[in-house]
Parts: C-alpha cells; structure tokens; sequence
C-alpha cells in the first residue's frame, strides 16, 4: 500500500529521470517561492539543452541563475529576465533563447497544460511583438490572440508544508506560480519546509491536490530576498 | 515649474475612488500609495498574487515569503487575500481591478504605449504590463512629458514596440493631465505656473486645448 | 470609507437591479451551496424571462425550482436538470429552453468569463451534439471544440464566512461552482452563514477574493439534502 | 451464468493498481469502491469537487455539505482535498485521474460511447461524463452485455447521440471482458460458465477471439 506514499528521501531520487534536452517548468517569482534544492541537484546533475519555462531566471550564483553557470540551460521561457550578468552574456552571445511571454500568459498557459485545454484566446498582447504571428479573432467587437498551453517533462514547485499523498500548501508569496506548475509537469516534484501528517491540512484549505504530484522532499531553503525594503 | 516624482504621485492619487483596487507600477505610481486622500480608503493589488498589499515591514516583519511585484519585502494589510499567479491575472485580465498605474517610454493619440523595450538595449521583458494594460478598466500613465533632451513622449504614433493599442485614456504627466480620444490628446489640467504653451510645445502628437485650463489642485 | 463595506442588510438590496431578461449565474450543485435567501428574494420580486447558468435546477419546491413556479426562468444553461416535475414540464410545453453543457465546461466557462478569456479549446464534446456547430481544431493531433466563456448581470453565490471587504471561503463540497461564479457577475452577491471580522480568515486560505464581490448578505439556510445515505 | 451487479464490480475493482486515482459514476461503478483488494490503496475523485472520497457517513456524520458527485452524503477520507469544479475538471480533463469507470448504453469498435442521451426520452444531460471521457487515462465502460430483449450493446458503430469519441479502450460485462482496439471487440475474459458462443451472439459489432479465453478470476 505505497501507491500514495510520495515522499522521497534524497535530491537524487527527486530529479531520476531528467535528461538532457528536457522542458522544466518552475515555480517562484523573484527568488520568492523557489524549490532550491532541487535547483541544485539539477546543477549537479549537469543535464543540459534545457528549456526551463518560469517567470524569472534567478541572480547570478542563487535560483536557475546556478543552471546558467554550466551553460545548461537552452531556452527561457519568462515575462522577465536578465536580472543578472551572466544571462546577458549568454543572451548576448546567442548561447541562450529566451521567450518573452506576459506574466498572465504564461500562468494561465501552465493553467491551462495542466488543465487539458490546449489553447486560449487573450486580449494581452495584441497589437504588439508578443502577438506576432499568432491568430488574432474578434469577440464582441474586440481582437484576441491564440495562445497555447504548456507542459513539461518535469515541474519543479516549492511549497511550505505537504504531506505523503502530495496534497500542499504555500506560504504567502511564496505561492505565486508554483500551483500552476504543479499542475502542469509530467513528474511533478515538490520540496517542501516541512512534511506533515495525512489530516493535518485542512482539506478546503489545501492549495495543491495530490493528484499532481509525484514526488515529494522535504528541504532546508536560504530563502534570499531581492530586495529587502524596510519601513525605515 | 514641472511637477516633482512626488507632485505627480499626489496628483495621480487625487484619482482615487473610496473602495477602488488599485495596482501601481514601479517608480512614480508606487508613490501614489502615500498619497492617497485620508477620507478614502483603495485596495493594492500586487500582482505576484497578494490583494491588500500594506507598508513596508519594520525589520522584525521581514519575511522572505511576503514580497510585491517588484520583489520588495512587504506586509499584508488586515483583511488581504493571497493567491497563485493566475488567480491574480484572472483578477486583471477580467477587468476586477478598477485602476492601474504604470510609467511608459511613449504613448500616442489612438491611446497606444510603448513601455518594455527599447530596441538595441537589452530586452527584460514585460512582467505584468500587457495583461495590466489589457484587463485594467481605467489606465493612468505617468511620465515626464519630454525626455531628457526635450523630446515629446506624447506622439502621433508611437516608434517603440508596443505594450498594448488603444487601451490609454488618461496620462499625466510632470507638466499636465491629459485625455486621449478622438485621435487626439485633450488639455484637462496644466502644473502651477506651467503655461500652455510650452504644454503644446512638448507634444508631438495632436493637442486639443478646450475652454479654460485649470492649474492642478493637489 | 465605507467604499470597501460590501455587507448588505436586506435581501432587497443584496439584488437590487436585477430586472426582466437578465443572466444570473448561480453557485450550487445539486442543493448543495445555493444562495437559499437570495433565490427566495429573485422569486419574491417576480422579474421573468431570466437566464440562469447553473449546473442544476433545484427541485420542486426547493433552490432554483422555486423559480419555475411562476415562470421565471427562460433559458437554463446546465449540465444536469429535470430533477423536478415542474421542469420536465415547462421543457416539454416549451415555455422552457435548456442549453445542456458539459460539467466540467461549464465551471471553465464561468472561470474563463471572469478571467477575461473570451474562448477556449476542450476536447470534452467533440464529435457529441454538445459540438455540432463548433469549431473544431487540433493541436498535436487531436481533436478540439471552441468553447466561449460566459457571464452574467449578477451572479448569486452561497459561500459559508465572509468578512465585509467581500472575501470568502466555502465549506466542504458547498464550494462547487461556487467560487467561479463569484468572478464572472457584473454584480456578484454572496449570501453567508456568518459574517467575520476583516483579518479573521488567513489570507492564503481565502477561497474568492473580496475584488469579486459587490454585495455580501448574512442568511440563514435550510440545508435541505437531496440523497441522504448512510453507511449501514 | 452472468455476472451480479456486484460480480462486475468486483471485476472491475481488479483493474485498479496501488496508487489510482479513480472516478467511479453512479450504479455499478460506485460500487467498486467496495471490491478494492486489501493490498492496495487507490483514492476516490468526486466530480463535483472531492479527491479522497470515504465511506457513506453515520447517521451522526451527515452533513449537507458534504456530498459526491450523485448529490449523496458522504464524507472525506484522511488526506483527502476539496476544491471548486473548475480545479476538479481541471484534473480530470488534464489527464490526471487514472481511472474513470462509467456505465453506458452502447460503445462500439471505434471505442465510442452513448451513455446520456435517448432521443425520445427526456433528456436530463450528460453531467461530467463528456469530461471524464475525454479526459481520463483510462477508462472502464461497465454494463450489460445486451439490453433486456437481447440486443447487444457493443455495436459496429454507436446509433444514439454520442458522450464521447474513440476513446473507450476496456468494456466489462455480465458476460465478459474485451479490449476495443483496431476498430473490433477483443475477447480477453468470460464470466464463470459464459461459453464464447453467448458472447459471439451478443456482440453486434466484430469480435476478435484469438486464443484460450479465461474464465474471470475474483
């Protein structure tokens, strides 16, 4: 009776199966909300020619900014990027894709992969770059453009607290992207602060259902801040 | 004399609504938050998913877990909801949020802007701004009326890649407040002691002055 | 400062505007969390000819079928209905229209109405009645229908606690549709167990954000139970 | 002899592995749920927004908000989660419940399935059942093998208003299991004592039955 046990006890058995050349969808916004240890397994892993669809792509040295060091990563899927050196000089040099994509595009696009519909009509955009090329219909007098869903092989989520059957929640801000992601992974893996009970969780108050998740790790997080503002 | 970062955040305050939610850019439209009238209360909308979005934290309150749209440490004020990524775009993109304020590069007669890149420098990307510029009900743009070197923002057609078409209906400005429609930007108000000509020197795309022209009130 | 106190104190003004011809959307699934007093006030101020989009029609006597009792209702867009005598009847004169949706399109096309996406693709109903007249497309060699979103005038919507900015959580499986048709109301009202103080309900746990919500009323409820089981 | 209601459950519930998340529809679907091996866990999904479905509740236990999918009290196991129907179909339509099993009135070589619809009869609608076909991994069509006058219900193709297309790939029966593929019925299992002659003759659409069939294990 393992079947729901989904708790995995090292970063290794987490990430099995990730190879070279592999779409990665991550969760976080900022540095907020990022699974990273999983981050750091994938560095150590050395897979490359990823494409990685998350909002952000770290700093230099923290987040999927470690993945940028070892040139593993081929493509960003984002709404904004470059917060750091060395993702301008990939970019520069042409060692880096990136697909600008609007912030609500791309959380309703890894919505709708793990939702089963393939394709949505949205007002963002029109009229401009992020249009181009894609199909442009009137409802109600308005124009829309198509987009289309994403998934990938694997999801990679950070949640604060889950338990064996998966079910998570997030703490905060912390949540952001990391629920559509979870949806959207064929494996998908949450690390989490802490593994709780099966009960525990309130079950209306659970942010995840386990029925996304395949793998669970419990792990220990620096937790940087960006931009640490005080009230003074 | 033109309007200080300040000055325009007041006057884009005065916007306001009591019961209105708001989401403000970064720079000069996060200022507006300081602004707001005492007899009125508006909700923030951050749209990395928190709605309610308080103060800055006193030291203690830093919590890595609770950050804004610009990745600043912030603090939920009492009765905020917080929520996923497309949660809070449904909000935007469904036109939930009354108000949005954002800066721009350019903007021009038919309401289009242009806000995310400047070809030739490197491209960031546009975060939120296309959904914001798309779903919000009223858009206030805030910006210098002229660049550094005296040229108008305020255009014919924008020449920079846009952020959203014919969504702009109010701008204001270090110098004005101004409508666009009817393919044209429309006087409402001017700064203290700024005259209308240099208002219509600075614009480049066509200006409708109309009646008299209030000096802002702050 | 009373822009952001949405509570109400009567059921006249909880629907106030509400008149002939209009959509209601409305939350619930069986009778399980339906707005009882709100439907009761629709009932009481005899407006016809209104479309209603929800997954059932109550039963006779109880929940939405109370409005079939003097006509009101033209046109019901619902997954499953006829649960009633009055029903079948009223479809079969023809004093009654039913557009029969797909469940799990339906809640998509309330969530998509208030998310501002105007249409969407789902395999669900391609090559059934449900897609005659559809657009068909695929995507990665399979078969999709464009489904367009839906809104209503008002949305009519049973959540258990609220607090007077509009935010709500629902209990159990009373949330249902519940939660999608509080987005997608020009003017969306929710009728409540109990009324709490702003800061009362965690702000990750709530269920609808109060940006939704126009009108929040305090009700008392019958619970009436469709199909009592019981384990013995 | 052909099998109880129950008998198809219990073959039904043979199907499942440690782990499944299924959707069981009303009838005899749902009653698989009381067949699952001891050896293996699989959790419940409720279409209505219900993932780790318990048992029936105690007279003390009924709560009215608390209901499955057939609008029937119920309650939520450990580590179960409640949600809204558009999460709920978001799991079912994205391909994440394992299972679905659902009765219906014919299904054909193609693997599509009437189930909702007899024109003539009223028609009450087709629920989630159009989602849960096209959605899930798998799916189980449990029904008798012909109708009460003896006509079969697998047929070369559907003749009433289809729930969904191609998409039914295992049929249990009174009288046997069959796999739908390469547009033809394949004979996998018999109920005890169903010789394959029965079967041959209650199976309207091509049959293919290649090798030694098995009786039915329980």
């Amino acid at each position: 009776m393992a079947g729901f046990n989904k708790v995995v006890n090292s970063y290794a058995e987490a990430m099995a199966g990730l190879t070279d050349d592999m779409t990665i969808i991550a969760g976080g916004f900022g540095l907020c909300g990022i699974p990273e240890g999983l981050i750091a397994q994938i560095k150590q892993m050395g897979v490359k020619g990823l494409t990685v669809v998350s909002n952000n792509c770290g700093v230099d040295g923290f987040g999927l900014g470690l993945l940028l060091e070892d040139k593993q990563i081929k493509k960003m899927v984002s709404s904004y990027v470059g917060e750091n050196a060395l993702f301008e000089q990939q970019l520069l040099n042409g060692e880096l894709e990136v697909e600008l994509t609007p912030q609500g595009t791309l959380a309703e696009k890894m919505r709708a992969g793990g939702a089963g519909i393939p394709a949505f009509y949205t007002a963002t955009g029109y009229g401009t770059p992020v249009g181009e090329g894609k199909e442009v219909r009137e409802f109600n007098g308005r124009p829309y453009i198509l987009e289309e869903s994403i998934t990938g092989d694997f999801a990679i989520v950070k949640a604060w607290k889950a338990d064996k059957y998966g079910n998570c929640v997030y703490r905060h801000t912390a949540q952001n992207f990391n629920p559509m992601a979870a949806t959207a992974g064929k494996i998908t893996v949450v690390e989490v602060e802490e593994i709780v009970e099966p009960g525990e969780l309130a079950p209306s108050e659970i942010h995840t259902p386990g029925i996304y998740v395949n793998r669970v790790i419990k792990g220990t997080f620096e937790k940087r801040i960006e931009r640490k503002v005080t009230r003074s | 004399m033109a309007l200080t970062r300040e000055q325009i955040a007041m006057r884009v305050a005065k916007e306001f609504k009591d019961g209105d939610y708001v989401n403000l850019g970064i720079g000069i439209p996060t200022l507006a938050a300081n602004y707001v009238p005492d007899d009125i209360e508006v909700m923030l909308q951050s749209e990395n998913g928190l709605l309610g979005m308080g103060p800055y934290p006193t030291e203690e309150q830093i919590d890595a877990d609770m950050i804004n749209a610009g990745k600043e440490t912030v603090t939920a004020a009492t009765g905020a909801s917080i929520f996923n990524s497309a949660e809070s775009f449904a909000m935007i993109r469904g036109g939930h949020v009354d108000f949005t304020v954002l800066g721009a590069f350019e903007v021009d007669v038919t309401g289009s802007i242009a806000s995310w890149m400047i070809p030739g420098k490197l491209v960031k990307g546009m975060g939120g701004a296309m959904d914001l510029v798309a779903g919000a009900k009223n858009i206030i743009v805030t910006m210098t009326h002229a660049d550094k070197y005296g040229n108008s923002k305020l255009l014919e057609a924008c020449t920079l890649p846009l952020t959203g078409v014919n969504c702009i209906t109010r701008i204001i400005t270090d110098l004005a407040v101004l409508e666009v429609k009817d393919n044209a930007f429309h006087l409402k108000e001017r700064a203290p002691d700024v005259t209308i000509d240099e208002i219509k020197q600075k614009t480049a795309g066509k200006l409708v002055v109309e009646g008299d022209i209030a000096e802002m009130q702050f």
